[in-house]
């Protein structure tokens, strides 16, 4: 059995402790809420979209350190990037996490800096849902920003 | 590659049980079948070492037991050929799953004046939910009539199928042993704009399953008939008629969030599962599946397909027109479920007679009393067989038969 | 008589399972009870020796299983004190029979602007199918609200049942071990003029049950949370009102007469189950009514009232105000099963920390997200215990929640 | 185990093989139909009460011997007897079969004659239906003929 070390990584506790880009955005922002229903975390994702381009993101909600330390590292991951490279970035980090279901080529020259941390919630089969939350509910949010 | 019937026997424990120092003559595994050891042992062992709650919890215990769980759903996946896993639901018995997509289809998509295909041979299962409907919604029911040797008439099925908003039926009956062409009955529904549902508890236990080649849109079978623990059905349904599907049962595990002014699903196949799933029985069941799998579903027709045919020659041979044997004479038309009316004795004490002997069958409406009328008949004895069933067993069955006799 | 303990710990194999080298301290018994070797070896003993059809075949090994099985339901009956043993109902779980008399008695009886009353600590099973009926029927929906310490407020009772036709409630709280006083809440739901529907799913596994003392209507609860197997609950309910209820799920069993044109339902307690139900796992259940009434279930309860004394002194003593625990602080006003929060770790860390000591808590919203969010939380950390668990095991639970806080 | 000679008595066959009132009976005579859900078997009673007295009754429908035999045993054993001598009757037959349900006494004094024959049932208990099955329904056509 994998140890806590491999779960509760340095970096992810930092995140946990020190959150990045939490909070709301105003409209023309848009948002999307999410629900981990086995656990009972909540998230909310602000997406500001402008020429294709994600400008600005935030989070809010409460969750356990994954679910909480996830989003922050996703929000500093995608911040003013294309659309497309946050969604090729959404896709590496679900396929990282086993839970990539289209079957369209994942992008391997991606680098996932900070949040290759989260590798090690892989062995912990029931976090995956608290570390997907965040990306699951930014691509609805998305989404509503028409994208 | 042929069975080794006499190694699968030592596999099923009760086979070996002496009731009045007689070996066990299992002829009603249409009913219910008999569990392998294997199953036995996946049942007690995960019961005794790894029972823990699923996808609730996030302990060790706990995460391993949903891993277990989940695994019987993807082997089961690709045991029938589903495209995803998650389209497998698991329901108390093939009755719910077929209660399940029935009423709530039909709840929220059927209206007064609809009309529903079903088939004379339909087990109460495909049918008493559908009488639910006519009283509550008003849908009116239509059926496709049997040939003589107990088939489909499909001479008119595509007029029958005009302005039919589902057709609903058996994959093979559980009384006549009879097998539908169930991918044209698909495609035909298809054609004309209906919905396919088909209740496979007959056949999933007997041949290969692939829904995809069916093209057929829900499917539901038993775990109980295809050596799997009692308390486990499924339901396979498209994924996207899944998603559009409301849910059946509320409570726990179905919901995405619940306020005290009302809720949302999960997704699937959560949405489906509300509660306490039979968790140790979906785990042995998938030991049931992988007992099969290792058989090879192929193979355990084959075995049928010789033993009906022994079973149709030598009962007609040695009684002639003291028994009729109803369905399909064709071994390759049929399943090995042989309904049979014998020298006039009534079925209830024909089986009675046989129990001496310890041959088991049924006896009765086999739950498909609108056949039965068909037939004539209220009842009729039926000797089913499976995998474990061997043509000696076929010869106890008639020596028993002789005997009952001395009495009537 | 106080419980052996110690005795009782042997009787159940998991507790001897190492994970990791260390014993297994499983407190999740609220969400799933552990299983006895009696009731294991009634499973595995009746698959492999005496697995049969029950009901519908007339020969010797299907009349003994169904003799098993009817022997549950006599044994059920008199371990909760009915009247009749066909007013016990199986189902799949107690979702099912909840969902069963909710939804067939609802649909029924209930119309638009009908209020129905409930608690503000259900489980989802006692709230979803209620809002199923709101959207279906229009049916309002009145909440009892709880006290600062997680009891009924029942200041308002008489006025919040006013013009009420079903008060549906849970006789013990799964978040916060509340037990409410069943009797007094049937009585003033009579005296109103209502239904009194009871969720017993926490209480039937750990104290006497007694329906008819009760006054309840009925009764609902599970089989795998008293020892039993998974896979099965069972519904309790008045004769005439079983009688007068419209049947749930349609098939097999549960008719007396299919036509083509229309059925007509069998008697009780046939007519609530159709299909093949979990033949082996209700045989089992009996098992485990024996082994429970065997201990005796007000010698489980008053080991249940030491033990929440020892927890509950215990972790206030030495924690302090790092830790909140929910619900009545008096351990006879409730069960062995602690909500709490500690030192603000969130509870899904929590219990994967605990997990590392093989302490087996739930964190979560317990099925019960209404009640979450009125305790301001989006889930709890919960341990609950039963009759085999120690004072030592609730020792081990603390050092455990100590050795939390080195990482967070 | 029992075996058959406890079920097929010699009485039994003859009845089942030559039955006794079997047929119908015209208005203003009542009937009752009965099922036995788990084998199909059928039945109706017809019963003609004058008086207080049961005049004459008939069986019809399909079944087993058991069910048969039982029928035309008990239309043999009530012919031309008063209805609460009947209902005495039922009632014994009944807790002989043990499926004796309310709680009043039932007359020990009561001779069931070759009814006695089916006492062999109880051993097999799936065919009690069988057996009661002509009884209820009995019960049935009394109730419609008003008592
Ligand atoms: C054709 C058919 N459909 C449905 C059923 C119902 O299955 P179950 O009793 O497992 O719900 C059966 C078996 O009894 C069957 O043979
Ligand atoms: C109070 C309460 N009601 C209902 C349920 C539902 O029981 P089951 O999951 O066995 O259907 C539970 C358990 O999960 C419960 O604790």
């Amino acid at each position: 059995m994998a140890g806590l070390e491999d779960l509760y990584r340095e970096i992810i506790l930092d995140h946990y402790r020190t959150p990045r880009n939490r909070g709301e955005l105003d409209a023309p922002a848009v948002s999307a809420e999410g629900h981990n229903p086995l656990c009972g975390d909540e998230i909310r994702i602000f997406v500001d979209v402008r020429d294709g381009i994600v400008t600005d993101v935030r989070f809010n909600g409460s969750g356990c350190s994954i679910s909480q330390s996830s989003a922050s590292m996703m929000t500093s991951a995608i911040k003013g990037k294309p659309v497309a490279q946050v969604k090729a970035i959404v896709k590496k980090f679900k396929s990282m996490m086993t839970v990539d279901e289209d079957e369209s080529p994942v992008d391997e020259s991606l680098n996932l800096g900070d949040l290759e941390a989260l590798q090690g919630v892989v062995k912990f089969p029931v976090r995956i849902k608290c570390a997907t939350l965040g990306w699951n509910t930014l691509l609805d949010a998305l989404t509503a920003a028409g994208q | 590659m042929s069975l080794d019937v006499a190694a699968i026997r030592k596999d099923f424990p009760v086979l070996h049980r002496l009731v009045n120092d007689k070996p066990l003559v299992y002829l009603d595994s249409a009913n219910t079948s008999q569990k392998p050891q294997a199953v036995i042992d996946a049942l007690s062992n995960f019961m005794s070492h790894g029972y823990a709650p699923i996808n609730r919890s996030a302990y060790q215990l706990a995460a391993e037991a949903t891993d277990l769980f989940e695994g019987t759903r993807s082997a089961l996946a690709k045991f029938i050929n589903a495209p995803k896993a998650h389209e497998v639901i698991f329901t108390k018995n093939a009755t719910e799953a077929l209660n399940l997509v029935i009423l709530s289809w039909g709840r929220a998509n059927l209206n007064a004046g609809d009309t529903v295909l079903l088939t004379h041979m339909e087990h109460h299962a495909n049918i008493v939910p559908w009488h639910m409907l006519v009283a509550e919604r008003g849908i009116q029911l239509r059926w496709i009539p049997l040939t003589h040797d107990g088939q489909l008439d499909l001479s008119n099925l595509d007029s029958l199928l005009q302005d039919v908003k589902v057709f609903s039926f058996t994959a093979m009956s559980n009384v006549l042993g009879t097998i539908n062409p169930v991918q044209q009955l698909c495609a035909a529904a298809h054609k004309a704009g209906a919905l396919a549902i088909v209740d496979a508890c007959q056949s999933v236990p007997h041949q290969p399953t692939d829904v995809q080649a069916w093209g057929a849109d829900f499917v539901a079978f038993s775990s109980h008939k295809m050596c799997g623990p009692s308390g486990v059905g499924v339901l396979w349904g498209r994924e996207s008629l899944l998603e559009a599907l409301p849910p059946f049962l509320g409570g726990g595990n179905m919901i995405a969030d619940v306020r005290l002014d009302g809720f949302t699903t999960a997704e699937l196949p959560a949405k489906f599962e509300a509660g306490t799933p039979a968790i140790a029985e979906v785990i042995a069941l998938g030991a049931a599946v992988k007992y099969l799998d290792g058989l090879g579903m192929a193979n355990i027709r084959r075995h049928e397909i010789e033993l009906s045919t022994y079973v149709l020659n030598s009962l007609t041979e040695r009684f002639g027109n003291d028994i009729t044997i109803h369905g399909p004479t064709n071994p390759e038309l049929r399943g090995a479920t042989f309904s049979f009316a014998f020298r006039g004795i009534h079925p209830h004490d024909l089986s009675q007679v046989l129990d001496q002997a310890n041959v088991c069958v049924r006896a009765g409406h086999h739950c498909a009393k609108p056949l039965m009328r068909i037939l004539g008949a209220n009842a009729t004895a039926r000797a089913s067989f499976y995998l474990y069933n061997t043509q000696q067993e076929a010869d106890m069955l008639a020596d028993a038969l002789d005997s009952a006799s001395d009495i009537f």
